[in-house]
């Protein structure tokens, strides 16, 4: 399943952000959005993502139009945007407990558990999200990544707020999705060190 | 004319010049229209036997009732073309009719109690037919309010048609409810939809003040969809060119 | 006007006045985007 | 089923959240409480009178609880990302909508229609007309709440959105409103009310099978 995007247009408000962006990623590839802010970094994302729908131009996933099946090409993307995307006032337990039924991919409490101790937030799983840190919720968003399986990843900026060892984590981990086969569409301020990819600067 | 070129003027850019076109044209049935109108109202249409002069209100009062649900299904046709074909020109036509259907109901309201005054003794008459029309001025007021109070035109566009489509289904039931409303409550002893009895001229008197608003709306709505193209498209080319003949 | 003179010419009054003053704040309206059209280098 | 999974588990996180803050729904109860007993002094304590406006005030009253409630319906989850998430699950949307309505109208509509005994005995009005108010409310507020989230879906973060919603949705409530005061209007009066009944019925479905939908759409336009 590869995702391309055909002589993209955007427009925000008056404003034309970017026009005639065409790009192809396929599976074991990763692509690095750059631009300085208002490029239409964050819009591109969007547009990728399914949602909003661009002035001109088109995307498609696995071949297929995105607006044609965008339940099953939601079925198949994680995207993780500036947002919290947290409910304050439920712990990061039932947090993600909701989203993983949302996302059709029900986990278990174990395996919750387990994520969040992989991302350091042990003794931290029944404290409602609006006690922690901007890192910790951070991290919390993060966990979705381990928790729901599947092949495309569009990040906005996965490594704001994060700490050293963090950051690190996150590298090992897009590694890791890019090797197996995945696709991953990012931006971000930090030099992406990584194999085989591709940048596109707005 | 065939589809494609239909089609043509659905783009802003194109329809601006038909639309200046077709102004001049509109204005000049309108001014005839309103003059015979006019002419039939005060001179031909007989004095009526029960309600003496006062009947004559009738010949802006249903027109502009007509006009304000008429305007408020042009507006809704016009949304449900812009889900379809997805069209910009859908959204800003909405927009351009929804002043003037505002207003036609506001003037269908205010001589309505200028009616009722004389006739009932009262400014207000909570009847069926004038209550419905006063919601109808509400839904109006309300695709106002929320089309000024959205910035990003094309939000603004979605949101006004779902808005005028949500109303268009509600307004047959807003009709029939406050129908049952009134027979529930008071028995439709008062009420404005018994029409004194209709001598032909003052039927064709209406009917011709009806065609001369119609005139005037689609008159003033064309200018006002000019005014809405210019202020959206500013920033294109076309408009730097040559937009104003 | 059989006595109902004020309410009758009312009507037909305020119909006038309203379909006046759109046209007349319609224009307005007009003259403006035009202005900020020609400040913006198109041409007449 | 996931058909109903998705329902079930939104309208559990909304109602598990409106818990975290119990003063929300208590807010929007006594808010109830407080428009209908008003009435009375303004208008006087004659428990005559009283017992004849006692339907229309009540309804009224849960026009405006049900109104109050709807606000923070999206707003909340617009604001903090999570809206945006569940936009973009594979599940449709169009369900987590109906899910997050059916905990509004548990947390709104449900607690009007509780409380309308303890009011009904202030307008002295006698039991079965009670009942029959209550039935009615039953009837009526899921329409409430299900109108009002398109609403809500459309003011979504526009300025001035509380005030604007309402000029929005009121005219859409009125037939509601209508059916529901005329019912026990009728029972009171003698007159056989099985008819708004159903009226009320025909309004719930016609609500329950557009309202999500169309608020899935305003919600989506939202969100571009």
């Amino acid at each position: 399943m590869n995702l391309s995007v055909k002589d993209l247009s955007c427009q925000r408000g008056e404003r034309l952000l970017f026009e005639h962006v065409s790009f192809q990623l396929e599976p074991h590839q990763w692509c690095h959005v750059t631009g300085e802010n208002g490029a239409g970094k964050t819009s591109l994302l969007r547009l990728c993502a399914g949602l909003s729908s661009p002035l001109s131009g088109s995307i498609s996933w696995g071949g297929v139009n995105i607006p044609d099946d965008l339940d099953g090409f939601h079925k198949d993307l994680l995207y993780l945007g500036h947002a919290s995307g947290l409910k304050e006032e439920l712990t990061p337990l039932e947090n993600l407990t909701l989203m993983s039924q949302i996302d059709g991919q029900p986990a278990t409490e174990d395996a919750i558990l387990s994520v969040l101790s992989f991302w350091g937030l042990a003794g931290r799983e029944d404290l409602p999200v609006r006690v922690l840190s901007a890192g910790q919720r951070r991290r919390v968003l993060l966990s979705r990544l381990l928790l729901k399986s599947c092949p495309l990843w569009i990040l906005d900026e996965p490594f704001n707020a994060l700490d050293k060892k963090a950051i690190n984590t996150l590298y090992d981990l897009l590694n890791n999705h890019v090797s197996q086969g995945g696709l991953l569409l990012v931006t971000s301020h930090q030099p992406m060190e990584m194999a085989e990819g591709i940048v596109l600067s707005l | 004319m065939s589809m494609v070129n239909w089609f043509k003027y659905a783009s802003p850019a194109s329809f601006y010049p038909l639309a200046g076109k077709l102004i001049p044209f509109f204005s000049a049935i309108t001014a005839i229209l309103l003059a015979v109108g006019l002419w039939i109202s005060f001179f031909m249409a007989p004095t009526d036997f029960q309600q003496g002069e006062g009947y004559r209100i009738i010949f802006v009062h249903v027109p502009a009732s007509w006009m304000s649900m008429f305007i408020y299904c042009v507006m809704a046709f016009w949304s449900a073309l812009g889900f379809i074909l997805n069209t910009r020109l859908s959204g800003m036509m909405t927009q351009a009719l929804a002043p003037t259907g505002a207003m036609f109901a506001f003037l269908s309201l205010v001589t309505g109690s200028l009616w009722g005054k004389p006739m009932w003794g009262t400014w207000w008459v909570w009847d069926a037919r004038l209550t419905s029309q006063l919601i109808l001025f509400f839904l109006y007021l309300g695709f106002l309010a929320l089309t000024s109070a959205i910035d990003d035109p094309r939000r603004r566009d979605k949101a006004g048609a779902i808005l005028s489509l949500v109303g268009v289904v509600n307004i047959p039931i807003i009709y029939f409810s406050v129908i049952w409303w009134n027979t529930l409550h008071q028995g439709a002893t008062v009420s404005m939809t018994k029409a004194p009895t209709m001598a032909h001229t003052m039927l064709m008197g209406m009917l011709i003040m009806a065609l001369a608003f119609w005139g005037y709306t689609i008159a003033i709505v064309l200018k006002r969809v000019r005014c809405i193209i210019l202020e959206r498209e500013i920033a294109s080319e076309w408009v730097k060119k040559n937009a104003l003949e | 006007m059989g006595g109902y003179g004020l309410y009758v010419w009312g009507s037909f009054g305020i119909c006038a006045v309203a379909m006046i003053i759109e046209p007349i704040v319609l224009n307005a309206r007009n003259q403006k985007i035009r202005r900020q059209v020609k400040r913006q280098g198109g041409q007449w | 089923m996931n058909l109903f999974s998705t329902i079930y588990c939104m309208a559990r996180r909304d109602l598990t959240l409106a818990l975290r803050h119990k003063t929300e729904i208590l807010t929007a109860l006594f808010f109830f409480v407080i428009v209908v007993n008003l009435l009375p002094l303004g208008v006087g304590p004659d428990p005559k009178l009283l017992s004849k406006i006692a339907p229309g005030v009540v309804w009224i009253g849960a026009l405006l609880a049900t109104l109050l409630g709807l606000p923070r319906l999206f707003a909340h989850d617009y604001q903090d990302g999570t809206l945006e998430q569940l936009s973009l699950s594979p599940r449709s949307f169009t369900l987590i909508v109906l899910g997050k309505i059916m905990a509004h109208w548990i947390v709104a509509g449900l607690p009007v229609v509780l409380i309308t005994p303890l009011l009904g005995i202030q307008f002295n009005l006698s039991g079965p007309i009670i009942g029959v108010l209550m039935l009615t409310l039953v009837l009526g507020t899921p329409v409430l709440s299900l109108i009002g989230a398109i609403g809500a879906a459309l003011t979504l973060g526009v300025r001035g959105g509380g005030v604007l919603l309402s000029l929005l949705i009121l005219p859409l409530y009125i037939p509601v409103l209508i059916f529901g005061a005329g019912a026990a209007e009728a029972y009171r009066a003698g007159l056989d009310m099985t008819g708004y009944l159903w009226l009320l019925a025909a309004l719930d479905l016609l609500a329950l099978f557009f309202a999500p939908w169309v608020s899935a759409i305003a919600l989506k336009v939202a969100l571009e």
